[in-house]
């Protein structure tokens, strides 16, 4: 990435964020819960995107990290009464935990074999949410409302059942992920797991240790999926063993395809599109997930690099 | 176990051998590469030169045998840790990040070199990279052309490109394995002029069909046939050999 | 043995009083009247244990219902009452959500005719859910935020009610679940959730035990989804049995996607009496089918619950086997086993015949014995807005809504509460009401026993009007 | 509880769903073997199978008819799926996934619409029960395992004795090779995946009067024959057969013992284990 362009990239980004951050005043309170919904998982959707979309490793069992923060933050309160940090922090280092362990042991296989062995441990992880329901309420699930203790910063009383609190919890986690997603792929490591994406033997013949840089770059996606599923649980109170279902490992590989792979803005434009998409067409007919699966498609068939993607290849090249 | 070798080779293999199921493609071989020459490795095809610089850069695995690196077993390292301590390799079929621009391809280079250590690259200076790129860039003339895909450069630039990543990891040991395949006559030459202003730096393991260009650049000639050395020794004993003349000549 | 039992809490005392004083009346159905009645101000008589003997043949058709409805016009330029219905259209609820859509259709129709809710016609504006948790919230924002209802109609399903109702309390909306998980009396939901309609698995249980282990066998293994659901049919009927002197052979759970079973069926122990099995989930069928592979003529009696077939012909293939086993109903799915002119009018106005079919298609079976739940709700959120004088959705307005609610002692029978009397617990938000206990006989359900309201009441120290507002 | 009769039971249970198991791994894995692919709506085919069986029993109230029929109309849906959307992709291994994803949403609502979300039982052709010593057991089950077998030995004998099993098997060694020497890997791709799929509608078909037709049925084998064909070893026919029975014992065995939900947890564990130490699967041929 040139000089010239940093400044011009950083400006792009922190206007996004501000944008984001003024919407909040002007759209309809409905749209500020579906835009916080959006930020919750678009975060999401970036640490996806950093496997995906910069590493080249499609995986299927990204639930599994969502899910580890979403657990470990919701039990932490539940049964614990601990406080929104601690359970959040909490929720964030054991999602780093799971995703080294997976770093270690996933990524000896690669290709399909990557994506269907992430498939199998999520599911396993889900089956255990089964299995230990005297704790997890397995399917059902649990509920934290009430449980949730008001912050109190510097005076200000900050109450998790507040929209405004929500909205602004959620930005806050967003504007992070988005911009260390940023600042990871803009950096030399970016360009490393870039190249690793591109060509991994020559990557390795110029002296990079590519299987560690994947690992690095598995962890780190994991972490960020992980904060999304801490903030889930915190934003809307619930906890529940369908957030470990393959149906949402599905969903951040749609949102990162349709939004385009490999691009820092992508995962937030999908991730929009595809929620309002469903919001609409719901109402319109039962049958929305037909455009779930129509979109998979069109993206593959039609528009490999998705809507970003084809932004920077035709308009702004300078797009990371 | 051979003691450690004269100081003056810098790599050695000591019966290095592999074999494909039932094929032996290199047969227990002692090979000594002395510092700052130019060693070229010629034979038929199949006849187990790529397996063997492949064994050396480690990009596969010996079936028995070690590899010495300035009289160090670096038979366990792995091919980015032989990279770090200075053994290059350039590929026989032009291997670059063909869907990057010429300049993500040059800093890749650049920023690996420029780091010692495992995560070093991490923590990286992007000015100090911006510089050392451009210098590589303008080394090879290619200064304008690039914020250009380098898939779209010209064949002999591609080559030139992969040949100037090589420079910023600091070899000692530069293996290219057949530089000049499918390069037009004056390609050759620009390749040729740039493998001789290397050769003052770094020791060079040639793989080469091209007998004028292995006459002209080699200082020592390796033949290989059948997956073993069948002669060694300076062009012109080499031109002379019978043996050689036989199996690779066809005379 | 319920004096000390229920001398604990006021409001259970009072409804106690009630339902015993019923009892002790022993009178048969009220009239036309329904409604609520509040306090201990107007005791209901509501009717006691009774075995139903005598069969009852249906002479007239259902088309020809005494029940009359007095027509009126909602107030001209009166705002109509908004009320969102969150339904299951696609997702494992699919088949409840079709006749639950239906009913609530209905029921608003109904409703409407009658001149509305206080003289404003009801608006009913359907959100479909997916039978997602994920989904179900963001059902709930649109209702309350974009379409800015009055209240919410909730959902059926344990996860989407335990992710919804806590966001409805927290846009402050009243969330009237038709769940008959036990969500809402448990007590983790919040003041704005509310059970009406339907009695709570909990109550279910409490109920029925005593005559399973009377009529059918004191050695009982239990067959049961390995999931939440299932749980609660173990914890609560394992504790109630054993209570009563029973004691539980085995615990076999299943888990829902298994899509076979014989080899479960090993695990019952030879000297099993009863057989207790609740399935919910497609594969409840094969589970049947295979019961009776494996036992053929020499099973114990067995005991199901009629979610397993709710929407399933009993005609069905395979199903012969549960000839003469008995099954939970919550409202009879045929009219005879509670023929009452109420009951008859809902089966009218829903469209369902007096088999609980489709009157159009004979072979689309209702779910017929949870779906009243819509019907009886609505009704009742139309009775506490007349009562509390709500206008418009303001805090004030919402506080006299749900206090006056809490209120509530239950409900008298009538075209409201078709399904019978129910008792409202207001600490609790949940009601109870009858249960009716059928035995298969040519592939129908045949009522043998209905269960005394108050039989379903426990103990809890739960108390919503104590909760924040 | 009786542990021999639990036994005797988890075998024959286990060994008579291994059949059906197998038949759709069968197909999963003549797909992946030959194309290199993962399908992943190949469940989808499975349900469509037992749909279309409900539908010829309701309506013609003949099961044959299913029997044929459903196995034609999936090699003709996959037909189209090939060349609509796997060959514009050039079989892309990771795109094939993400689309074959999408496929299988698309099916499913499209059965929805069509079908309706009921699971509807279907009436077995052939009904009777077999009484053993210690528990009945139905005799339908008994003619599926014996019909699976067949079908697998036909598709054994395809593979194997005729010369599209010979195109196959070349296209399987090496695409590149098979193509110089003049195989119609296209045709042999289309033909795969079709064959494939059938394999998977007719387990749909047979497994209808057993379980029911329902529109969510697909997934759930999908995923057990994910497990059966990674132990088995992609693209290996023997290694699936014999990773089925294992799976359908395991199954009927474990789950019995101890909680089924466990039985699925250690199942799936020893799949990681297999791909992790053995990437060819139990039974997959030896790397080179």
């Amino acid at each position: 990435m040139k000089l010239e362009n940093r400044r011009r990239i950083l400006t792009t980004h922190l206007s996004i964020i501000l944008v984001l951050f003024l919407l909040q005043f002007v759209v309809p309170p409905f749209h500020a819960t579906m835009l916080t919904r959006i930020m919750v998982f678009a975060t999401y959707a970036v640490g996806y995107n950093l496997l995906l979309g910069y590493t080249g490793l499609m995986s299927l069992g990204h639930a599994m990290f969502f899910s580890t923060g979403l657990y470990t933050t919701g039990l932490t309160i539940y049964y614990l009464d601990l406080g929104i940090v601690e359970a959040f922090l909490l929720g964030i280092l054991a999602s780093f935990v799971i995703s080294a362990l997976m770093a270690f042991i996933t990524l000896r296989t690669s290709g399909v074999f990557f994506l269907i062995i992430t498939m199998i441990f999520s599911q396993v992880f889900y089956l255990t949410t089964l299995y230990f329901n005297n704790v997890t309420y397995g399917d059902q699930g649990f509920v934290l409302t009430g449980k949730l203790k008001p912050l109190e910063l510097a005076g200000i009383i900050i109450d998790f059942s507040s929209n405004v609190v929500k909205y602004n919890f959620a930005l806050t986690l967003f504007a992070f992920s988005f911009l260390l997603n940023l600042r990871l792929v803009n950096s030399a490591f970016g360009r490393i797991l870039v190249a690793i994406r591109e060509n991994e033997e020559k990557a390795e013949m110029l002296g990079y240790n590519t299987l560690g840089f994947k690992r690095l770059a598995l962890i780190f996606s994991g972490i960020i999926a992980g904060i999304s599923g801490s903030a889930y649980a915190l934003i809307f109170s619930y906890v529940g063993s369908s957030f470990a279902f393959i149906h949402n490992s599905i969903n951040p590989l749609l949102w990162t395809l349709l939004g385009g792979a490999g691009t820092t803005i992508g995962p937030l434009v999908g991730t929009g599109l595809m929620l309002y998409l469903i919001d609409f067409t719901s109402s319109l007919t039962p049958h929305y997930p037909i455009l779930v699966g129509a979109m998979l498609i069109a993206v593959i068939l039609g528009f490999p690099p998705g809507v970003v993607g084809g932004i920077r290849r035709r308009w702004l090249k300078w797009l990371p | 176990m051979v003691k450690m070798a004269s100081m003056n080779v810098l790599l050695e293999t000591v019966q290095l051998s592999r074999r494909f199921g039932g094929l032996e493609a290199v047969k227990p071989t002692n090979l000594r590469v002395r510092q700052g020459e130019i060693r070229a490795i010629i034979g038929t095809n199949g006849a187990g030169k790529t397996t063997l610089v492949n064994m050396i850069s480690g990009r596969i695995k010996p079936t028995s045998g070690k590899v010495f690196f300035k009289g160090r077993d670096i038979t366990r390292l792995k091919a980015y840790e032989r990279v770090a301590i200075g053994i290059v390799y350039t590929f026989q079929i032009i291997n670059i990040f063909k869907n990057l621009t010429v300049y993500d391809n040059v800093v890749l280079a650049v920023q690996r070199g420029l780091t010692k250590g495992r995560w070093g690259v991490l923590g990286l200076d992007q000015r100090l990279v911006d510089r050392e790129a451009e210098k590589i860039l303008s080394r090879i003339g290619l200064s304008d052309s690039s914020s250009q895909i380098a898939g779209t450069l010209p064949y002999g630039y591609q080559r030139m490109l992969e040949l100037a990543m090589a420079l910023p990891l600091k070899p000692e040991l530069l293996i290219l394995d057949e530089p000049t395949q499918g390069l037009s006559a004056e390609e050759i030459e620009r390749v040729a002029t740039l493998i001789k202003d290397l050769a003052k730096e770094v020791t060079i393991l040639l793989i080469e069909h091209n007998i004028r260009l292995v006459l002209e650049l080699a200082d020592t000639v390796t033949v290989m046939d059948k997956g073993a050395i069948i002669a060694e020794g300076r062009p012109r004993e080499i031109e002379e050999n019978a043996e050689v003349q036989r199996v690779y000549l066809g005379i | 043995m319920f004096k000390e039992k229920l001398s604990r809490r006021d409001a259970i005392k009072a409804v106690s009083k009630t339902a015993l004083a019923g009892a002790a009346a022993g009178t048969g159905i009220i009239g036309a009247v329904g409604g609520y009645f509040a306090g201990s101000a107007s005791i209901p008589r509501v009717e006691g244990v009774q075995t139903i003997t005598r069969t009852q043949t249906v002479t007239q058709t259902v088309t020809q219902s005494p029940v009359t409805v007095t027509k009126t016009e909602t107030a001209p330029g009166k705002p109509p009452i908004k009320i969102g219905f969150e339904v299951h259209r696609t997702g494992i609820g699919a088949v409840y959500g079709l006749w639950y859509e239906r009913t609530t259709l209905a029921a608003v129709n109904l409703i409407n005719e009658m001149g509305g809710i206080d003289g404003r016609p009801i608006q009913l504006i359907i959100e479909d859910d997916g039978t997602d948790p994920q989904r179900g919230v963001q059902v709930v924002e649109k209702l309350a935020l974009e379409h800015k209802v009055d209240f919410i109609l909730g959902a059926l399903f344990s996860n989407v009610v335990l992710s919804a109702a806590p966001r409805a309390g927290e846009l402050k909306k009243p969330y009237f679940a038709v769940s008959e998980g036990y969500h809402v009396p448990s007590g983790q939901l919040n003041r704005y959730s509310f059970q009406p309609g339907i009695t709570d698995v909990r109550a279910q249980l409490e109920a029925i035990a005593d005559w399973i282990v009377e009529n059918l066998g004191t050695k009982i293994t239990m067959i049961y989804p390995d999931y939440a659901f299932g749980y609660d049919h173990r914890d609560w009927f394992g504790r109630k049995a054993r209570s009563l002197g029973a004691t539980i052979k085995e615990l076999i759970p299943i888990p829902p996607t298994e899509t076979t079973f014989t080899k479960y069926f090993t695990k019952i122990p030879a000297d099993t009496e009863v057989l207790y099995h609740v399935m919910v989930g497609p594969a409840v069928l094969t589970f049947v089918k295979e019961l009776g592979e494996f036992f053929g003529a020499k099973r114990p009696e067995l005991f199901g619950f009629v979610d397993s077939i709710e929407g399933v012909d009993l005609a069905s293939p395979g199903l012969e086997f549960l000839e003469g086993t008995y099954f939970w109903e919550a409202f009879p799915r045929y009219l005879d086993g509670y023929d009452t002119p109420y009951h008859r009018f809902y089966r009218q106005r829903v469209g369902v015949n007096e088999n609980g079919a489709d009157v159009k298609d004979p072979k689309n079976v209702s779910t017929f014995s949870h779906m009243f739940s819509c019907w009886e709700t609505l009704f009742v959120i139309k009775e506490a807005v007349e009562q509390s004088g709500y206008k418009n959705q303001t805090p004030a307005d919402y506080k006299a809504f749900i206090e006056t609610l809490e209120n509530f002692r239950g409900f008298n029978e009538g075209i409201q509460h078709p399904h019978g009397p129910k008792i409202f617990v207001g600490a609790l938000h949940q009601a109870f009401s009858h249960q009716f206990i059928s035995q298969v006989k040519n592939s129908r359900f045949k009522v043998v026993h209905k269960t005394s309201i108050d039989s379903g009441l426990y103990e809890s120290d739960v108390d919503y009007t104590k909760y924040p507002l | 509880m009786n542990i021999e009769v639990a036994i005797v039971l988890g075998l024959l249970d286990g060994v008579i769903l291994g059949f059906n198991i197998a038949l759709v791994a069968l197909g999963l894995s003549i797909v992946f073997g030959v194309m290199r692919i993962v399908n992943v709506s190949h469940g989808e085919f499975f349900m469509l199978g037992a749909v279309v069986a409900w539908y010829s029993v309701t309506l013609l109230n003949n099961f044959i008819i299913a029997l044929i029929a459903a196995p034609l109309m999936v090699a003709g849906l996959a037909a189209v799926v090939d060349r609509f959307i796997l060959r514009p992709i050039n079989y892309n291994p990771e795109n094939t996934i993400v689309v074959t994803i999408g496929l299988l949403f698309i099916i499913q609502q499209l059965v929805h619409i069509i079908y309706g979300p009921y699971s509807r039982p279907v009436t077995p052709p052939i009904y009777f029960r077999v009484d053993f010593p210690w528990f009945g057991y139905s005799g339908y089950k008994i003619i599926i395992a014996g019909i699976s077998a067949l079908l697998m030995v036909l598709t054994w004998f395809i593979i194997f004795k005729t010369k599209l099993g010979l195109y196959m098997r070349a296209t399987q060694q090496d695409s590149e090779i098979a193509q110089a020497f003049a195989v119609p890997v296209r045709r042999v791709y289309v033909t795969a995946l079709a064959l494939g799929s059938a394999l998977a509608a007719v387990a749909g078909v047979l497994i209808a009067p057993v379980q029911q037709a329902y529109y969510l049925m697909g997934l759930d084998a999908l995923l057990i024959s994910f497990m059966v064909v990674i132990i088995g070893g992609l693209g290996s026919l023997s290694g699936t057969l014999i990773a089925a029975f294992m799976v359908g014992v395991i199954d009927g065995i474990v789950s019995v013992f101890f909680s089924p939900t466990l039985a699925r947890i250690v199942a799936s564990l020893i799949v990681t284990l297999v791909l992790l130490l053995r990437p060819r699967g139990l039974f997959g041929a030896e790397a080179t």
